[in-house]
């Protein structure tokens, strides 16, 4: 006997169109999904992008290598200082520069509360989509709160931190930032636990997300996804541990993997990955070394001719900068490998057939920053 | 450390079967035939020992004469990694075979460049502009734009 | 075994005391509402580490009466598209019979505006028409998102009257009465402790019925964007939004009479009893709507079908025994009964049922 | 469904309940104010016009080219002197790569906030309004000497004490 679809036992309805967002509460901004909908399931799915498409590539031919700094900020501003970090290896890799010890720690440093910051939302979206109302979400903001006031402290700026230098950092970290980030490291794991009590183990949670929005391992590999996204599908792979950049292969720390590449297995990878950012921070604090945070770079840089990709693990997946130079003050070329755009590209596959609430819970899991996808 | 594979290396091997494919090889990269993308990344990604089943970004330079196109690999099995690029020399109506056949993962960003630089992709199942709109005129990312 | 009590002694004819009751109930209820309102809003606030309204009077208690002029000078829009007069009417349809709940419920002793002798019947009958409203609000607005909410408050009040109805019975059975007022008085213990399963049930039921978390679907903001409320502005929403707690209150009401013991409590007078009980069962519906998340449509469906439905003809097949074989066994022989049939229940029906369909080939 | 038979909502229950007997972390703006960063890159720029030799190394480093110079050709005292010195704060990002860039030390970003204006005319800040005054202090942005003097950054850090383990 063969099963019947709901779509054949039910009356025979026409599928309608709807265009979920671009002012939608769930499409974090400007995305537009236009969903054809038979009754409550979706049927095809079509993503439509560009509304905060500012030309970020082009813009940045036109600035110095120091004056794209501030551009980065503007890529994914959920993570500021993963973009400054991945664009200046990227532009220290073409030209050549060294960057002093303390900076490197400081860079891992930095880069590491951004990826917590940047979980924390991710995690606390996630959740509000599924339906908490606001509770989650409003529980992680006043965590993330903690870690803006310390980038704020460090750079006097809460969301464009423009920190990062060719070369170092800007400037040192105040006297006073060591033991405010001891203080935070200790009750941060107190403040996780607390959101797993919360939701971890609740009944509606793991009935709307467990096998909710499947990405198999050969799927995640073959559309390019990284991140949470990838290892949620169980591909353990990491730049940090499979590409070290900056003094990555110093640390101690394990990579979380899912094992279904369901929603939850993405919200729990996300969890787990915060758990073993604190673990980076404390070695890094620890072995914090004295010395200077800028080595001596000239003030417009003129990296040989040539090109250089690098690439980092950003909070939402591999972020990389291609530059290309022609040996002038300006990038010749400036591309930005936008991990949250290529994982959205199996949005469709993994909807289909779902409900509409569904959707919005797949799209969650994802995390996307839509500035980072638009550039 | 992902290992940047000897772009001589791998175009010996590959010149044994398909010989007119690679142009030049550099210290990690490829310079490959148009016509014989699609079969060198299909080589590349099935062989094993080479693996390339990760394809970590596409993207394309305008270089005045020519544009150049960089596919960039890696193999998650080996923790290798390698750079196919290859050259249109058409401004008018530059012309690339697809590789969404091969890494879907090269879907949205095949549009981006068709988008922006203005490249079309033969094969791609949903060539249209993506960021910009349809009727938008002129390509941002040529050199010749503004 | 109850006492009819009399109505009280008010000069003046029947119709008098009618209206002036009305008129005392719509003033209290619309200002019990707006205080819940308030109270809502400041609780999950501090729960959520924040502070809520404070700036509207001391603690920002009249913030929901600022809200409600806002709402007043807003401009009304109306879709072009829609259907204008359903538009219109449908905020009435669904704010009259909230207020004509309370027509039934006690507030002490005798304190009612009309002691019906099917008041639970009134009850059950009354507050579904509210979905009638629901509906032509999302069907009027001419708007995808109105209309799958209006399908799924449609949809959720048909799947959930029944295992409420069903799981009230058995309350029913124990007062032998359907009078609220009677209700009441049968109470020696509150029917909470005797009726366990019935209550969980009725509770979940209810939340259902009334679209609050974690069933409220009918306006999930994260993914229909307000469902039926989405082209309602100006004083149409307000009253669409006070019907909502108007309904919410309603509920507790129901429950603290039926389940809780009405207006009965040692000490303090009898109202304020009934008021205290109200709140702290509103202050559970908001904990909970603080705490979970929303569930699918169709587990949505699945929970009232699989779950509620079987539990609740279960609990009345089991109150109807031991009304049967003990008719003179005093209740309180029956709490541990009752608990323990509604564990071993519970736990089974966890075991055993499967919540929704997951993913449908397309 | 229900494996752990409805313990998982009660303990998220437990959470909340928890949450309402703690102090809540927000701060009534108007009323209670926090200290900015010693460091904050906070509302326009402030130009000290003694120091200040007209190089216009700032107005190089400006990635948004808000900063609008013009000196004289000859140089005075070791100075050119400067004609128009003019900052669009409509464009300024709040980078603080020109207050680094600036060889002398002559300027700075502002410590202070609640700076907004009616007209974008009024952005335009040109050489008097970009002086130092009462309520345009300089802020500590690479400039540790001045950082040095302003009160301590309030944290949230410091101030969620309702923690009970």
């Amino acid at each position: 006997m063969t099963t019947k679809t709901t779509r054949e036992i039910t009356l025979p309805t026409e599928p309608f169109a709807v265009n979920i967002g671009p002012a939608h509460p769930s499409t974090h901004g400007v995305f537009r999904m236009l969903t054809t909908l038979d009754g409550e399931v979706i049927l095809n799915m079509e993503p439509i992008f560009g509304y905060l498409h500012r030309g970020i590539e082009k813009l940045a031919e036109e600035r110095t290598y120091g004056g794209c700094v501030p551009l980065t900020d503007r890529l994914d501003y959920l993570a500021s200082m993963s973009n400054n970090l991945a664009y200046v290896l990227a532009v220290e890799k073409l030209a050549g520069i060294a960057v002093p010890e303390r900076a490197e720690y400081i860079r891992v440093i930095m880069a590491e509360l951004q990826r917590i910051a940047s979980h924390l939302i991710a995690v606390g979206a996630f959740l509000n989509d599924c339906g908490a109302f606001m509770t989650p979400i409003l529980y992680m903001l006043r965590e993330r709160e903690k870690i803006l006031d310390l980038f704020d402290m460090v750079c006097g700026q809460r969301l464009t931190y423009n920190y990062m230098r060719v070369g170092g950092v800007s400037q040192d970290i105040p006297e006073e930032f060591a033991p405010a980030l001891k203080k935070f490291l200790k009750e941060m794991p107190g403040w996780i636990n607390e959101y797993e009590w919360l939701l971890k183990e609740n009944e509606i949670l793991l009935a709307r997300a467990k096998g909710v929005g499947i990405l198999t391992r050969e799927m995640a590999i073959n559309i390019s996804a990284s991140g949470p996204v990838l290892r949620a599908s169980g591909v353990e792979w990491d730049i940090r541990r499979a590409d070290p950049y900056s003094i990555y292969d110093r640390f101690e720390f394990d990579i979380p993997t899912g094992k279904a590449g369901d929603c939850y297995d993405r919200y729990r990878v996300r969890v787990e990955e915060m758990r073993q950012s604190l673990r980076i921070l404390e070695q890094a604090l620890k072995d914090l070394p004295g010395g200077e945070v800028r080595s001596e770079v000239p003030h417009l840089i003129r990296p040989p001719a040539g090109e250089a990709y690098s690439h980092i693990e950003a909070p939402r997946g591999e972020l990389g900068f291609y530059l290309v130079s022609d040996g002038s003050i300006a990038p010749y070329r400036f591309h930005v490998r936008a991990p949250t755009l290529i994982n959205l590209t199996a949005l469709n596959d993994m909807m289909r057939g779902w409900k509409v609430a569904d959707l919005i819970l797949i799209f969650g899991s994802i995390d996307i920053c839509l500035a980072e996808v638009d550039r | 450390m992902t290992t940047a594979l000897s772009g001589a290396r791998i175009a010996k091997q590959i010149g044994k079967k398909f010989p007119e494919a690679v142009i030049e090889s550099g210290a990690d990269s490829l310079l490959l035939k148009a016509e014989s993308l699609l079969e060198v990344a299909d080589y590349l990604k099935k062989t094993p020992g080479l693996d390339f089943a990760y394809l970590n970004y596409i993207t394309a330079v305008d270089y005045y004469d020519y544009f150049e196109v960089v596919y960039q690999l890696a193999s998650i099995q080996h923790n290798h990694g390698l750079v196919l690029k290859v050259r249109c020399y058409d401004r008018q109506n530059p012309t690339l075979p697809s590789v969404v056949g091969i890494w879907r993962g090269a879907d949205f960003q095949e549009r981006e460049i068709y988008d922006l630089l203005g490249i079309s992709f033969e094969g791609h199942p949903n060539l249209r502009r993506i960021v910009l709109w349809e009727g938008f005129e002129g390509y941002p990312l040529r050199k010749e734009f503004l | 075994m109850a006492t009819q009590f009399l109505p009280p002694d008010w000069p003046g004819n029947f119709w008098a005391h009618w209206a002036v009751f009305t008129v005392i109930i719509l003033v209290f209820l619309l200002l019990t509402v707006m205080a819940f309102i308030w109270f809502e809003r400041r609780a999950m606030a501090i729960m959520q580490s924040r502070l809520g309204p404070n700036r509207a009077g001391p603690f920002g208690i009249f913030q929901p009466a600022a809200d409600a002029l806002k709402l007043l000078i807003k401009e009304d829009v109306v879709p072009a598209a829609g259907d204008k007069v359903v538009h219109w009417l449908a905020p009435v349809v669904a704010f009259v019979p909230v207020m004509m709940v309370f027509a039934v419920v006690p507030f002490q002793g005798g304190a009612l505006l009309a002691d019906l002798n099917v008041g639970v019947l009134y009850i059950v009958a009354i507050s579904s028409l509210t979905a009638v409203g629901i509906f032509m609000a999302g069907w009027s607005s001419n708007n995808k998102y109105s209309l799958l909410g209006a399908m799924r408050q449609v949809a959720s009040v048909v799947s959930y009257e029944i295992p409420v109805v069903l799981s009230l019975i058995g309350v029913i059975l124990l007062a032998g009465s359907l009078s609220l007022q009677q209700i009441v008085q049968a109470q020696e213990i509150p029917f909470i402790l005797v009726q366990p399963l019935g209550f969980l049930l009725f509770f979940c039921g209810a939340l259902a019925e009334i679209n609050r978390a974690p069933f409220d679907l009918t306006e999930a903001d994260s993914e229909i964007v307000a469902g039926f409320l989405t082209e309602y502005s100006g004083m149409k929403f307000g009253l669409l939004f006070l019907a909502e707690y108007g309904e919410a209150l309603a509920i507790s009401a129901i429950v603290t009479t039926l389940f809780l013991g009405g207006w009965r409590g040692p000490l303090l007078p009898d109202w304020l009893w009934f008021l205290l009980k109200v709140g702290a069962v509103f202050f559970f519906i908001v904990w909970i709507r603080t705490t979970v998340p929303r569930v699918r449509i169709d587990q949505l469906m699945a929970l009232a079908w699989k779950f509620l439905f079987p539990l609740a003809l279960i609990n009345l097949l089991v109150t109807a025994v031991e009304i049967l074989v003990w008719p003179d066994v005093s209740l309180w022989l029956l709490v541990p009964v009752n608990f323990a049939v509604m564990i071993v229940l519970v736990l089974l029906w966890s075991k055993l049922f499967k919540l929704g369909w997951g993913r449908v080939n397309v | 469904m229900f494996e752990h038979y409805g313990i998982g909502i009660v303990k998220g229950m437990s959470v909340t309940l928890r949450n309402l007997f703690r102090r809540p972390v927000t701060t009534q703006y108007p009323e209670q104010r926090l200290n900015p960063s010693r460091r904050t890159r906070g509302n326009e720029l402030i130009w000290n016009q003694e120091r200040c030799t007209g190089c216009g190394t700032c107005a190089k480093s400006c990635p948004q080219g808000s900063i609008d110079i013009v000196t004289s050709t000859k140089i005075e005292e070791n100075k050119y002197r400067v004609e128009k010195f003019e900052v669009d704060m409509g464009y300024c990002i709040f980078c603080g790569l020109c207050v680094e860039a600036c060889p002398y030390n002559a300027i700075f970003l502002g410590y202070a906030y609640e700076r907004a204006r009616y007209r974008r005319g009024e952005l335009v800040l040109a050489k008097e309004g970009l002086l130092e005054s009462a309520e345009r202090k300089p802020s500590g942005y690479a400039h540790p000497e001045v950082a040095a003097e302003l009160p301590a950054q309030s944290l949230l850090l410091d101030k969620d004490r309702g923690r009970r383990s």
